[in-house]
């Protein structure tokens, strides 16, 4: 294998909110010395609950904010040095695609309009049927071209919307829970297609979801994080889990078969605030196995078989 | 029966988005109510408690028998002594469904106040109760707070503290979980079937998650456009799907094991009310579809097996 | 009308403004009447040195002020000296200084003979406070407290707003004009501060008030609609008139002012817009005074074929539109004047008629206290104003020379006016002479057509007569506390 | 909360300093040169300057607003210029009729305004909401002088029930309190609709139904209650406002007032007294928005913790 | 965005009823303010003093007023000046508080706080209070009128832009757009302002009616359109004078400015629900 086409060393990113006249600034950690990489072809999975910076670590990576630590390499490049116009170039190899197809398509523009905007932003026309060639890719006809994004369903919005990230024909593409808000039907509708474009196109994915089930359907490994942090990388889609976190995520999925019902090892406690965190493990609150130790003690990302990284005193 | 609900079709204006609809639920069970987006599970249950005059809809036709009684003939304060008190409402998002000025105390105690004949001290020792069963912590701190001081796991709580407090029979579920984590949906859903159990309630478990479905519905309704497609008790229906809509719904959740790329989905979208086609109408999203499906409604019939069926060619049929 | 509001106090010292009710709280040492003739009031009688240079005059006694203070010929000797500090200290500039003679009698010594020091003496600027009272308090003077010898005492006073007086009972040295010699007939007087002519009638008309002091004058026509309504008729002071710039192109061209002059239609105003109550103005001063009656040829009246061939003549020619155009430039003027409501209709009658013999007039509004301002800055052209006056000196102060600028918006400075005006001014040792002097200037300004006159009004004191009883015939030269001595409330 | 609102008054001082600077500013832009006012004609130069010294018109603008600052905070106003009597006493004259007119005022909107609200709420796309709405709208859109006028023809003149102008005892309020009330009542009946239909659409709502509360303790406990959130903020943020479309009225009316009181005063250069008006509306506003906040705080227990 | 789709929101407004029934006065309206000079039977300064006050009558179908004037031919003329000094006042004061609230929202910072404190102070003020004290700053007649609505409603303007663009700005397309490498410029022409348009466009049709209003006060205060020029408030004003004696030359113009801001604030509404921007708006 060569180099990783990506990689990410000890991001971390603060926010700083409130500092108004009235409230007094508080400052949490959205993404906790996250380092991680993709090589090329593959499928890196990130899951975690709600609010734990999945989102955050996506623009990260793409620069769409500023890191406070950290840095990112693209393809040997360093990402996080560069001035606007090597940036601006650069981004024709990488895109991204959102949670949000409602939001995410300007609802003044048509889908060519849309379509077109990747080359414009670059200072350039598409190239002649470039534009209904991508609708082809994406199983949109094309008469779509002259619609709004009023006029379609959720899941052609979203067609669109990795059409647009397709248009420069990128390598790299984050997918930022690209699925959460359509239908199951229409969420295994868009899964098929960014299959089929990895293995037609050679893309390689950042992939985001806070369900387990689908990124491990989906992905070739899987990052867990808890609070900002990565609490376990998960080597192969399959493996075991070994951080309690990720058990009780595993078991927390549905699955849809009637003769597996599942009893749950239910998590008590409260997830703490990220303004507060506590100086133990972030997930002691809520861990069964938690010892004094967690709670006393952060735990370090160690490999505990080679390729399989765990953040967890006590792993299963 | 505690509750059956027979050839329910409500109407806004000219528009009827649900036809048809019939299903049964007995105490002690629970019902999963299932279908994609749009295609009538919340009108189901605003029809059931009655509350479809709210969003100015009514029930066209078909009965919603309670108990022995049907809720449609009655006029609206006889259906008020029903609802909160034999029936609960127990919706989607936690975050909006307390009222943000009351304490939670009170909006619990209200219930059983005004149902329960309870006073001022007897209602707020059953909530403190209610609450403690439902293992909230500090039950009593909880009723004084304020509904945007909770998390959102623990405010479905106390929405679902709010649904128990009238001592109901009947729990309509729309939804409870979507709008929460992972971690915390399946508590509130174990929570839930376990209600079912020590309590003998029947529950209206309102979902688009055939994985919720599997893992606690007794039985399973799938709606698909407003028409039911298929009812059945929930080993069977998984097992051996016959509706081609309730095998593509299964067939669009991952599972272990699953090889990449095997994840089907379902071509096209769930037409909307006003556009409904005529036939079948999942037929242009259908793998089975026949010239007749285009044309001919497929209504509900009881089949053998169990359950009953809407499809002119379902699976296993040659 | 607007002198009646806006009163800062009642302290006739510091005012720059009086209103009837400061002649109700003080008495003047001498009455005008509306003839312009002189009374006697708090002086009984008074007599002239023969050269001029002293007066004496003989106090009524037993006058008390409110407080029960008398008055002597020591109050006017102090009032007097405080005077000199006044606003109005121009009224005693030819006054060396005052003596008492003894208790009641009060001699005038003279820097130079006045034959205005009657008239002077008989305004309301010269109504006499306690000058005790007035020391005493200092800057409230006026405001809180304001002591006179008047038929009124001050009860209260809100600026701007409304002052009440109630009867003084030991009122018994009323002027010889009034016919009740005793206390008031009326208890108490409410006067209401109304700014606007149309609330003001309107309150009157609904009978939210009793009386109004004084009609606006574009109201006159309404009150014989008005069966409850009458009016009490003074003979007027007032005079409205068109002042023209005679610095400012096109009305440096003597004949373009005359032809502006001839084009106001005094008599169509006075039946159209003033329902033919009053008279109309050809020349600056009102009509009772002797200097008014210049040679009837140098009288300025309508005339608008003249007017026409002198602006032919001046070379103005008449354009498709109406208007008159001279070497590409439109006789296009400005008309200023100010947001009454009387004023605003004036105006645009007076822009019509220009209009007609090929003006364009443009119509500039100006609140009423600004415009003063405004004019000082001497870009006016025209303007529609009127003055409150009733001496022939008001000539020389709205021609004068050395007022170009304001009040002189004329711009009026002419070397052979100026020579008249001296003369006038303090060449005349008797009222004769003074009245011949006053005579030539003002004759000599109208035949320069510095401005135009347009209207005198009556004074009306407009009144419900179902509420008020008022005598046929009202003396004074405005409603004063000598008129309302003889008003009574209707049983 | 005390020291909340202790917080909150101690924000307004930086606003109120603009503000001033503001009024301060602005009033020097006026053309008309108030010593003229004062100065006879022909006065000599240095009487001019004597009364630039007396009011100190002669020092340079910041040193000047530095005094008029040092003395408003002070309590004292100036002398009026054209009255030469202090501006405070002016002020503590017009003051209260302005007060009673627009709390009168303020009061019939709310009043009126929210129970028409809630009416074209309930009634919602049917004819008593058109009706309600159709009238409110023209209630806005006649100018609230002809309004006056028309009240003064009507009601005065012909009927004779109520006084043409002036501020004396209730009679006189009758008909300016209705006349800015028109505008008042529309704003709030509008806001109070929007907000009523907005919140019988929440999910709470929904489930206080599904509990079996009886409807009309729904509407007047909950929802009115929440729907008053953004009614009580808009009328608080429109104190000034509605005080200073008081001006027109009290000014229609010929009544005595802060309004009545700013209109003579700008038409009069009247430096010290315009600048007192404005300071006394701006602290209007300023109040409003604090009261609004409190109010606020009050209805909403998300607000009172995020403030406490 | 090509003319015809520009258009297409007016074109859905219209044919609701109450739009037609609005955007009908409002085109009538208009052109008789255009046509003035051929359609009004007299001409707006011709005095007649001896038919002055008269009733309606054949001669005078609305009556005169008190110079013996034709009513109707005044209000005709009055809708040219109350119109246009109404629309184009506005029209400035929308494309100032466009560029002022866009510049507000997009550069943020110190000058973005600077100027929401100064427009939100000035928004809690009444236009009528900011009118008449830029009028006595500027002087009375139609520019300085102008010149006082302008700035009166420029803080609504400024504060709704501010906050479309900064409503915009947090939309997801908006980053997708910076995602494909777009630069700030290229967000603030191709994204921001284009979708902050509608609904100030919106609220400047809406302003236009308040103005009318607006205008009206300064015209009764005197400080409007000057003498012989008619304009709707300024007719009222000197109409307010003899009230009592001819009503109709007040309540004519006054129904003109009622049904004419009543007609824009139905065709606004028509508007908004054609745009969609009900919350849009609702939120600013
Ligand atoms: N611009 C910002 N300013 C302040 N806080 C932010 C900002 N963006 C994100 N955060 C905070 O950072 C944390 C992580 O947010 P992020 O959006 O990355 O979460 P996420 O994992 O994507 O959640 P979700 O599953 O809900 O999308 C959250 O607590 C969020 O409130
Ligand atoms: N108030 C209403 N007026 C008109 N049509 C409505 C109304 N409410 C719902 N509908 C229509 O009824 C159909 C069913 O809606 P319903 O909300 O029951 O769907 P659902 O299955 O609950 O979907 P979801 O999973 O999105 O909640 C939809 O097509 C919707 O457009
Ligand atoms: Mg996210
Ligand atoms: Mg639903």
């Amino acid at each position: 294998m060569t180099d990783p086409l990506i990689s990410a060393e000890a991001l971390g990113r603060r926010f700083s909110t409130g500092g108004g006249w009235l409230r007094p600034a508080r400052s949490m950690m959205a993404v906790r010395g996250v380092s991680f990489q993709v090589d090329r072809g593959e499928v890196l999975g990130v899951v975690g609950e709600s609010g734990c910076g999945k989102s955050t670590l996506a623009r990260l990576v793409l620069r769409l904010i500023e890191p406070t630590a950290g840095r990112v390499r693209f393809d040997g490049q360093e990402v996080t040095g560069l001035g606007p116009g090597d940036l601006r170039r650069l981004r024709r190899r990488m895109a991204m695609v959102f949670q949000d197809p409602y939001s995410s398509l300007d609802p003044r523009f048509t889908v060519a309009d849309a379509l077109t905007e990747p080359f414009a932003v670059q200072g350039e026309t598409p190239p002649a049927g470039r534009i209904n060639a991508l609708l082809d890719q994406v199983g949109l006809s094309e008469a779509m071209a002259a619609s709004y994004p009023h006029q379609l369903s959720g899941g052609q919005r979203q067609r669109v919307g990795i059409a647009r990230a397709l248009a420069q024909a990128p390598d790299f593409m984050v997918l930022d829970e690209p699925t959460a808000s359509l239908d199951v039907s229409i969420q295994a509708q868009i899964i098929g297609l960014l299959s089929d474009l990895r293995r037609d196109n050679g893309l390689t994915y950042l992939f985001i979801s806070h369900d387990l089930g689908l990124v491990r359907y989906f992905c070739d490994r899987v990052l867990v994080m808890y609070l900002g942090a990565v609490v376990e990388v998960m080597p192969r889609a399959d493996a075991a889990p070994r951080h309690p976190y990720t058990r009780a995520l595993m078991d927390s999925n549905f699955v849809p078969d009637p003769t597996r019902r599942r009893t749950l090892q239910a998590l008590t406690g409260e997830i703490p605030s990220a303004f507060d965190l506590p100086k133990g493990c972030a997930f002691a609150a809520r861990c069964p196995r938690v010892t004094d130790l967690c709670r006393a003690e952060n735990p370090e990302l160690r490999e505990l078989t080679p390729g399989h990284p765990v953040a967890c005193h006590h792993p299963i | 029966m505690l509750l059956s609900v027979r050839d329910l079709s409500v109407r806004f204006g000219q528009v009827e988005p649900l036809s048809g609809i019939s299903f049964d639920l007995d105490r002690g069970e629970i019902l999963g109510l299932v279908g994609e987006s749009g295609s009538g599970k919340s009108l189901t249950a605003m029809a059931v408690a009655g509350l479809l005059p709210l969003v100015s809809g009514r029930i066209a036709q078909g009965s919603v028998t309670f108990d022995g009684t049907d809720l449609t003939r009655l006029a609206e304060p006889e259906l008020r002594a029903y609802r909160g008190r034999r029936i609960a409402l127990v919706t989607q998002n936690p975050m909006t469904a307390l009222d943000p000025a009351q304490r939670i105390g009170e909006q619990i105690d209200v219930v059983a106040r005004l149902h329960l004949g309870q006073s001022r001290q007897g209602a707020r020792a059953t909530t403190i109760d209610l609450l403690t069963s439902l293992r909230i912590p500090e039950a009593a701190a909880i009723s004084d707070a304020y509904p945007h001081q909770l998390s959102g796991g623990m405010k479905q709580r106390i929405v679902i503290a709010m649904a128990l407090a009238g001592e109901p029979d009947l729990i309509i579920a729309d939804e409870p979980t979507t709008a929460l984590d992972v971690t915390v949906q399946a508590q509130i859903i174990h929570l839930l079937g376990q209600l079912v159990r020590e309590r003998g309630l029947g529950l209206m478990l309102i979902t688009h998650d055939m994985g919720v479905v599997a893992q606690v519905c007794d039985r399973v309704a799938v709606l698909y456009a407003g028409r039911l497609a298929e009812t059945r008790e929930a080993a069977p229906l998984f097992a051996e799907p016959r509706h081609p809509y309730t095998a593509a719904l299964i067939g669009c959740i991952p599972r272990e094991g699953m090889a990449p790329g095997s994840l089907a989905g379902i071509p096209g979208a769930v037409p909307s009310a006003a556009a409904y086609s005529a036939g079948c109408r999942f037929h242009a999203r259908c793998a089975r579809m026949q010239e007749r499906c285009r044309t001919e409604v497929p209504l509900p019939a009881l089949r053998p097996e169990g359950g009953a069926l809407a499809c002119h060619h379902p699976l296993g049929a040659p | 009308g607007s002198s009646e509001v806006g009163i800062p106090n009642y302290n006739p010292l510091t005012a720059v403004n009086t209103n009837a009710a400061f002649t109700m709280i003080y008495d003047t040492l001498i009455e005008q009447d509306g003839d312009l003739s002189f009374h006697p009031h708090l002086a009984e009688s008074w007599e002239e040195a023969a050269d001029g240079k002293s007066w004496v005059f003989h106090l009524k006694p037993g006058v008390k002020f409110h407080n029960g203070d008398p008055l002597t010929a020591d109050t006017i000797v102090q009032w007097i000296g405080m005077f000199r500090s006044s606003e109005n200290s121009y009224m005693i500039d030819n006054v060396e200084k005052v003596e008492a003679i003894d208790d009641l009698t009060a001699k005038f010594v003279m820097k130079n003979p006045d034959p205005n020091l009657l008239y002077n003496l008989s305004s309301s600027f010269m109504a006499i406070p306690n000058p005790r009272v007035v020391t005493e308090l200092g800057e409230d003077y006026g405001i809180t407290e304001a002591v006179g010898t008047g038929p009124f005492k001050l009860e209260s006073f809100t600026l701007g707003q409304e002052t009440v007086l109630v009867r003084n009972d030991d009122y018994a040295w009323a002027s010889p004009l009034a016919e009740n010699q005793g206390p008031p007939h009326l208890a108490k007087l409410t006067f209401r501060e109304i700014p606007e002519d149309s609330t003001a009638f309107l309150e009157l008309k609904s009978g939210g008030v009793d009386a109004l002091l004084s009609l606006p004058t574009d109201y006159l026509g309404e009150i014989a609609a008005e069966p409850s309504l009458a009016l009490a008729k003074i003979p007027g002071q007032e005079v409205y008139y068109m002042p023209i710039n005679v610095t400012k192109e096109p009305f440096t061209d003597i004949k373009v002012r005359q032809a502006a002059a001839l084009a106001i239609n005094q008599d169509e105003i006075l039946k159209n817009v003033f329902s033919s109550y009053g008279q109309v103005a050809h020349n600056f001063l009102i009509s009772a005074l002797p200097e008014s009656k210049i040679d009837p040829a140098l009288d300025i009246s309508f005339d608008p074929d003249k007017a026409n061939a002198l602006l032919d003549e001046a070379g103005w020619v008449k354009g498709a539109d109406g208007i008159r155009e001279k070497d590409g430039k439109k006789l296009t003027v400005a008309l200023w004047t100010q947001s009454d409501s009387v004023f605003r209709r004036l105006t645009e009658v007076v822009q019509a008629e220009l209009k007609t013999v090929g003006f364009d007039p443009q119509i500039q509004t100006f609140d009423s206290s600004v415009i003063r301002d405004e004019y000082k800055k001497g870009e006016q052209q025209l303007a529609v104003r009127s003055y409150f006056w009733n001496n022939a000196d008001i000539v020389d102060w709205f021609f004068g020379g050395d007022r170009v600028g304001y009040p002189n918006i004329s711009m009026f400075n002419d070397p052979k006016a100026e020579e008249l005006r001296a003369k006038a001014m303090t060449g005349s040792a008797t009222q004769e002479e003074r009245v011949a002097n006053f005579l030539a200037y003002h004759a000599y300004v109208t035949s320069q057509f510095p401005y135009a006159p347009i209207y005198q009004p009556e004074q009306n004191m407009a009144f419900n007569k179902d509420r008020l009883v008022v005598p046929e015939v009202i003396h004074g030269n405005s409603v004063t506390g000598t008129v309302v001595q003889d008003i009574s409330v209707k049983e | 909360m005390l020291s909340y609102l202790i917080k909150r008054i101690l924000l307004l001082a930086p606003v109120f300093l603009a503000v001033s600077a503001v009024i301060f500013l602005i009033l020097h832009l006026i053309p008309g040169d108030p010593v003229d006012n004062l100065l006879k004609v022909g006065s000599s130069a240095s009487k001019r300057a004597e009364i630039e010294a007396r009011y100190g018109l002669d020092r340079p603008l910041i040193v000047q607003y530095g005094m008029w600052l040092g003395n408003v905070l002070q309590g004292d106003l100036g002398t009026s210029i054209v009255t030469r009597r202090p501006v405070s006493q002016l002020i503590g004259q017009t003051l209260p009729h302005s007060l009673q007119l627009g709390g009168l005022a303020l009061l019939l909107s709310s009043v009126v305004g929210i129970l028409l609200g809630v009416v074209a709420a309930r009634a919602r796309d049917r004819w008593p909401d058109r009706l309600v709405m159709g009238g409110v709208l023209l209630g806005s859109t006649l100018p609230s002088f002809w309004i006056g006028l028309i009240l003064i023809l009507v009601f005065s003149v012909q009927l004779g029930w109520f006084p043409v102008s002036g501020a004396r005892g209730w009679s006189s309020l009758v008909l300016p309190v209705i006349t800015i009330g028109l505008g008042g009542i529309a704003l709030v009946a509008r806001v109070t609709r929007v907000a009523m239909i907005d919140t019988a659409g929440r999910d709470f709502v929904l489930l206080l139904h599904a509990k079996g509360l009886p409807p009309s303790r729904i509407l007047w406990r909950h929802v009115l209650r929440h729907a008053m959130i953004p009614v009580v903020t808009i009328l608080a943020l429109r104190i000034g406002w509605i005080l200073g479309g008081a001006v027109t009225v009290e000014y229609v009316f010929a009544r005595p007032g802060i309004g009545t009181t700013l209109i003579k005063a700008l038409n009069q250069h009247d430096y010290p007294v315009v600048q007192a008006c404005l300071l006394m509306l701006a602290i209007a506003v300023m109040l409003g928005t604090l009261l609004g906040d409190i109010i606020q705080a009050l209805m909403d227990p998300r607000v009172r913790e995020a403030i406490a | 965005m090509s003319l015809p789709r520009a258009l297409s929101p007016v074109v859905r407004a219209a044919k609701t009823p109450m739009g037609a029934i609005a955007g009908l006065w409002l085109v009538l309206i208009i052109a008789v303010a255009i046509l003035a000079p051929l359609i009004a039977p007299y001409a707006y300064d011709a005095q007649n003093l001896p038919a002055s006050f008269q009733p309606p009558s054949s001669a005078h179908l609305l009556g005169t007023d008190e110079f013996g004037r034709d009513l109707l031919t005044r209000i005709i003329y009055g809708a040219r000046t109350s119109l246009s000094v109404s629309v184009i006042s506005i029209a400035i004061s929308v494309f100032a508080g466009m560029v002022l609230g866009a510049a507000a929202g997009y550069v943020g910072g110190a000058f973005d706080r600077a100027v929401t404190i100064v427009v939100d102070l000035s928004w809690s003020f009444p236009e009528i209070l900011v009118a008449l004290i830029l009028v006595a700053i500027i002087g009375p007649g139609v520019t300085g009128t102008m010149a006082a609505i302008c700035v009166a409603y420029l803080a609504q303007f400024t504060r709704l832009t501010r906050s479309q663009i900064l409503a915009i700005r947090s939309e997801t397309y908006i980053e997708a757009a910076r995602s494909l490498g777009a630069g700030g410029r290229f967000i603030l022409f191709r994204h921001l302002l284009p979708n902050a348009l509608a609904p100030v466009l919106v609220a400047g049709m809406l302003a236009t009616g308040d103005a009318i209003i607006l205008e009206a006060t300064l015209g009764f205060f005197g400080l409007g359109a000057q003498p012989p020029l008619p304009s709707w408030g300024s007719m009222m004003s000197s109409g307010s004078a003899l009230l009592f004696k001819a009503p109709w030359i007040i309540i004519l113009p006054g129904l003109a400015v009622a049904i004419t801001v009543v007609a824009i604030n139905l065709f606004g509404d028509a508007l908004i629900g054609a745009l969609d921007i009900k919350t849009r708006l609702r939120e600013a």
